[in-house]
């Protein structure tokens, strides 16, 4: 059972599946009724389930998070939409003091099988508070899980997983990349198919490792096809927490060499903690330090400086000189 | 001031005066009895004694605070009172007679600020939410559980309601706010109820609100009331009906219980540096256990003797919230990794490991007799 | 249904109707002659241009984004013309027509949306803030600068006072209940101006509130006042008295600009997807200008030549933005790194000086035949 | 001009020599006024300043963030505190979406002169939401400076700085460490005394550099002092953005190694970026990768485990022996 979707369309088509398959799936969010969102994500949603499980929630993000936080209580598995990025820091309580932590606080009483839905990334040309790539502040979070996708299999399949999980799943939607397609096979089952915390090896390769998730993997592609000088192997981390370590430290181990790439910010970024962690890890088996490729460390510019801001093939490809360097 | 405003707002609603007497207010009728009444005293005077018990533990270093409710009896028990089993109740971090009212033995409470757990219970058996410190964030939960009944078809004669507990601080705050209106917009059955106990920390009301709190509901599109948090058949009945509402379909109300915290904030906190101690005499005057005790004595409802099984049974409560409070065991270490998550997660279950081998690692050295 | 709740409800201020009737209102005289009417018209009818190149240009794809302020002419009109030079505006992310009164050009405005600045005027030069998008940020903005003149001691007569603009949908938001309130408390001099258009990119009114919305600021202890929003007199009165409130030390006011979004959300958005066309019709008949255009032609208030003479100075001014948009020069790459701090930041200046370095690298790359 | 103070009382005296060197310093927030402060930090500013310039606020963080910065804009240079750490997060967005980025997107034409002040950290055996180290999510956005003092002279002296300063600064204040006493020289001057942005040796060594900041480095000083085989050099980096790397790199050069220890969660904590980006800079002089000492993966414990949970003198002592191990 093949199809051809997008990211956008296959996350959709993920959604649809969830409330086929529970009731107690609920859409939250704004303008995700009768619009579908903005992006369209849940199109045709409204009209199917109606306005009790697609629920266009007043403009307030902290009382979308909160509500959701209620409904959960109640038994329901409420899918939040964040309409961008930037819009999800009036929600920060709710999410850091409140869902992340309900379940440790009650011991285990209460769960929060909550999604949260956010389109991030920049290179859209869009205005301010648009393009932001906020994905450390949840990967510092304990409590929540944090998954991206990168290509239309994994953005059905990791969907569904993130709703059936009764943890707070942060669900981070590559918006820049909402209209790639490919094949995707429904046919599958959720239970076979890879675990949505698993790293996966998009490219094999023999001399560096580079590791990318969401929006970065396509130019993390173009970079390994285009650096004909070496074999580059990518991983596709998905998983920002936990991260997937023994995928990653079995490629370094043999590659010798680490370079991440993402789009948010440089200081404090997940490239952080995974240089940490894997050069804790494979010390002995570092030809090089693990190589950063991010954003700088200034606010997300105009868009008209975006390409300069944002690592691009350039970029991730001097990030592997660097690293060759050594 | 708050006094003041009181005495120029007709709109306090009182069934039992501070004097003990019972009135009728025409909206809110009370069909109640002796014997409920006098259920109602116990509940009162067994609360406070908890508290009382609870302010001593903690001077006596047995818990890390203590959040007082002296004062707040009323308001507490009346509401909860009005509560049916299926219903909800999501509080703050004073609620300690609502959670007497919703089963919470006091020993879960004290586990909390003696640092043992957060909160031990199970919110849905009680129908009684774990406390929430940071303020104003239950509001939201609440309201969002209460558009879960309405999912649920839950709603009706028989439906199901909630109750969302807050301060009068707690009605700056964003969440609050918003809470009112996802509640408005979606008219949920949910109930607000504001214990006006007229300080926040050593912020007199006057910094929170320019109007009575009671009058912020209109502005969301639902009734507002407000009623003496220190008559418990006040709160009771007013409570009862706004529960009702909610249930019925009929949306949310805000109930401002008007009370005073007789206490200091918690037992950190020294509100001498704040407030003067005249405050406290005119609200001690309103006492909400003394008023019931003078109407059951006045109309010859309870005689000495059930008084003295009251207190006695307050003194059978207190020692065994010390002797519980006393006996309470620490968790064990490996219990910080416990529950952080639903689903299997490999980097918990490595820290774990991994702390677990270091503890072991001092037990070994201590057998061999350490660094 | 917001019609119908426009039509019950008789608070809505009105001084110029639909068909160019000047009336009076009692408790917000007018006192205006045939010049400055014809200024508004003006105003007008060339932020009404502006908007229309800038969709134009934006289909032509020299901006990003615009978010058109089509049918919200007479609400930014009306209320930017009742500030003082002194005064201080909080935007949203649509007050074209209020930026045009406070002398931002349009190029400024279009620079945002093209992406070549984040907007780049003087707000202290203009008393106009930026344009904040993350919705009701700014209300507290607002708040606090109003709450800094109270300590300048610029309260009085010829006091300072400043407006904060928002959407209907802005008012579910924390912030914004958060700004009513510390307004409220501080008795700030500010105005709140909330333009409900009656959509929220494509969630209706009635998903924002449940009565109407200038109700919501009685329940923080302030007036509220609904107006005509496509009556630019009306704004024009009632702004200019709150103002003088604000300014005069009597405390904050809420104004709900009754009107219309008469475009797409922004050029991103295709409301056919949500709304009926019909709502479109009902609502071209209270056009903002064409009322104004009414009125003076039916006093004999301004000839055709008049009309003629705006028009074309409106073409000039379209033809003045699509050059000026087109001419734009993009910004240099190192101006990512322009002003994150003040002070010196050695992070930053190493950041900036490796970049410089890699770009200067494709140079000499270029230069030896590159990669 | 030497004092006895404790560091709450450097604070409030710093506090007050801000305020009476510059009429536009005020002081906002819950509690501050009559009472002083939870802490007593603005312990008689109100008396001495009234109510005008130490403002108690509503009980709502967004809005207190949000009007300083209003307040910013009208010239003043307000200090915000945040009564518990665990507190900040309503006032996130205020934070990270306004105050951060107003100078960048004004393209300089605003500056904001904004000090928010947090107790942060545990082992006071307080309940929930009163523990936090909630640091890394402000290292990690850009427009924020971020310090941190260990001791009273510091934070007399650098509460000034940062009040001086025309850039937001999240001021990051020991709340275990509030009552320990030390000589403060208020007789220097502001000029003189080393900037906010600078890294102090707090003991030097030779064997291992271990840095730690706010509450950790007594338990870092205590350490190395405990540990008799190795000569340790403790590093207070006092500024987490943006962080002092030469002073950092220059130790690590000499020790080849290094152990980082700090209350924050381990997963994107300080701890990451710094190791990253040491071991980018230091790749050849590591004996050792770097060892974080940090919180564990999870939401901050009740009170009874946070001796467990924090990093203690046991736990700096095995970080320094892993480091010892390689
Ligand atoms: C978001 C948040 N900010 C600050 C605090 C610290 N704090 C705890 S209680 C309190 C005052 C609460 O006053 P009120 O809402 O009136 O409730 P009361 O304590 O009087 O019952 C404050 C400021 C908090 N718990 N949460
Ligand atoms: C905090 C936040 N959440 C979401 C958005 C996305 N968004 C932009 S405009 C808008 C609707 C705003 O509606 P309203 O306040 O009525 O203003 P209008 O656009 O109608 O002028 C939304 C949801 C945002 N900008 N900020
Ligand atoms: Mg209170
Ligand atoms: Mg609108």
């Amino acid at each position: 059972m093949g199809t051809n979707l997008t990211i956008g369309k296959a996350i959709n088509a993920g959604l649809r599946a969830a409330m086929e398959h529970d009731p107690k799936v609920l859409m939250m969010g704004e303008d995700v009724g009768k619009l579908g969102g903005v992006f369209r994500v849940t199109d045709g949603l409204y009209k199917d389930f109606g306005a009790d499980r697609v629920i266009d929630t007043p403009l307030a993000e902290s009382g979308i998070v909160g509500t959701a936080i209620g409904m959960a209580m109640r038994g329901y598995r409420p899918v939040v939409e964040i309409q961008f990025d930037g819009f999800f820091f009036p929600a920060a309580n709710q999410t850091f003091t409140q869902l992340a932590k309900m379940r440790r606080r009650s011991a285990g009483k209460l769960s929060m099988p909550v999604v949260m839905r956010i389109p991030y990334g920049g290179g859209i040309g869009a205005v301010e508070h648009h393009s932001e790539s906020p994905e450390a502040y949840f990967q510092h979070t304990a409590g929540l899980r944090v998954v991206t996708v990168a290509n239309p299999e994994d953005a059905y399949w990791m969907i569904q997983q993130a709703v059936r999980s009764d943890d707070p799943v942060i669900f981070l939607e590559p918006k820049r990349r909402y209209y790639e397609k490919a094949e995707v096979d429904t046919g599958a089952s959720l239970a076979e198919v890879t675990p949505m915390g698993a790293a996966r090896i998009a490219r094999p390769g023999t001399d560096c490792t580079l590791l990318a998730y969401g929006p970065m993997i396509k130019t993390a592609l173009q970079a390994a096809e285009a650096d004909t000088d070496h074999s580059i192997e990518v991983i596709d981390v998905r998983s920002l927490s936990p991260v997937d370590y023994p995928t990653i430290t079995e490629s370094v181990k043999r590659t010798g060499r680490l370079v991440v790439a993402h789009e948010a910010t440089l200081t404090g970024g997940p490239g952080a903690e995974i240089a940490a962690r894997v050069t804790e890890e494979c010390f002995y088996h570092l030809e090089s330090p693990v190589i950063r490729v991010a954003a700088f460390d200034t606010p997300y510019p105009q868009s008209r400086l975006e390409e300069h801001y944002l690592p691009d093939l350039d970029r991730v490809l001097d990030g592997v000189d660097r690293a060759f360097a050594y | 001031m708050s006094e003041t405003a009181a005495h120029e707002e007709p709109e306090l609603i009182q069934l039992l005066t501070p004097e003990g007497e019972l009135t009728q207010h025409p909206d809110y009728p009370l069909d109640i009895n002796a014997e409920e009444i006098r259920a109602l005293y116990r509940d009162l005077v067994l609360v406070r004694r908890v508290d009382s018990e609870a302010v001593s533990l903690q001077r006596q270093g047995e818990l890390g605070l203590w959040a007082s409710l002296l004062g707040q009896e009323a308001a507490q028990i009346g509401s909860a009172r009005a509560l049916r089993e299926d219903d909800m109740a999501f509080p703050s971090y004073r609620e300690h007679g609502v959670a007497w009212c919703r089963g919470i033995e006091p020993k879960e409470l004290l586990g909390m600020f003696r640092g043992v757990t957060n909160g031990g219970w199970d919110p849905h058996e009680h129908g009684f939410h774990l406390y929430t410190i940071v303020i104003g964030s239950q509001a939201l939960h609440a309201t969002g559980y209460a558009m879960g009944i309405q999912r649920d078809g839950a709603v009706g004669e028989d439906g199901t309601a909630v109750i969302s507990y807050f301060g009068d601080g707690a009605t700056s705050q964003g969440d609050t706010n918003e809470a009112f209106n996802f509640a408005s917009v979606n008219n949920a059955p949910v109930v607000f109820f504001c214990q006006n106990n007229q300080w926040a920390i050593s912020e007199s009301l006057d910094r929170q609100t320019r109007v009575p709190i009671y009058r912020r509901a209109a502005g969301f599109g639902f009734p507002g009331v407000r009623v003496d948090g220190n008559d418990v058949l006040a709160c009771l009945a007013v409570s009862r009906a706004a529960l009702d509402n909610a249930r019925t379909g009929n949306g949310p109300t805000l109930v401002e219980a008007f009370t005073y915290r007789m206490g200091a904030h918690t037992t950190n906190d020294d509100p001498t540096r704040y407030r003067d101690a005249g405050e406290l005499d005119e609200w001690k005057a309103k006492d909400p256990i003394l008023r019931v005790r003078r109407y059951l004595e006045q109309n010859g409802l309870a005689d000495e003797a059930f008084f003295t099984q009251i207190d006695e049974e307050a003194d059978r409560v207190g020692e065994q919230v010390r002797t519980q409070c006393r006996s309470m065991p620490d968790p064990e270490p490996l219990e910080i990794f416990h529950e952080v998550y639903a689903d299997p997660n490999v980097h918990i279950d490595q820290q774990r490991s991994e702390f677990a081998d270091y503890l072991a690692s001092f037990e070994s050295a201590g057998a061999e007799g350490g660094r």
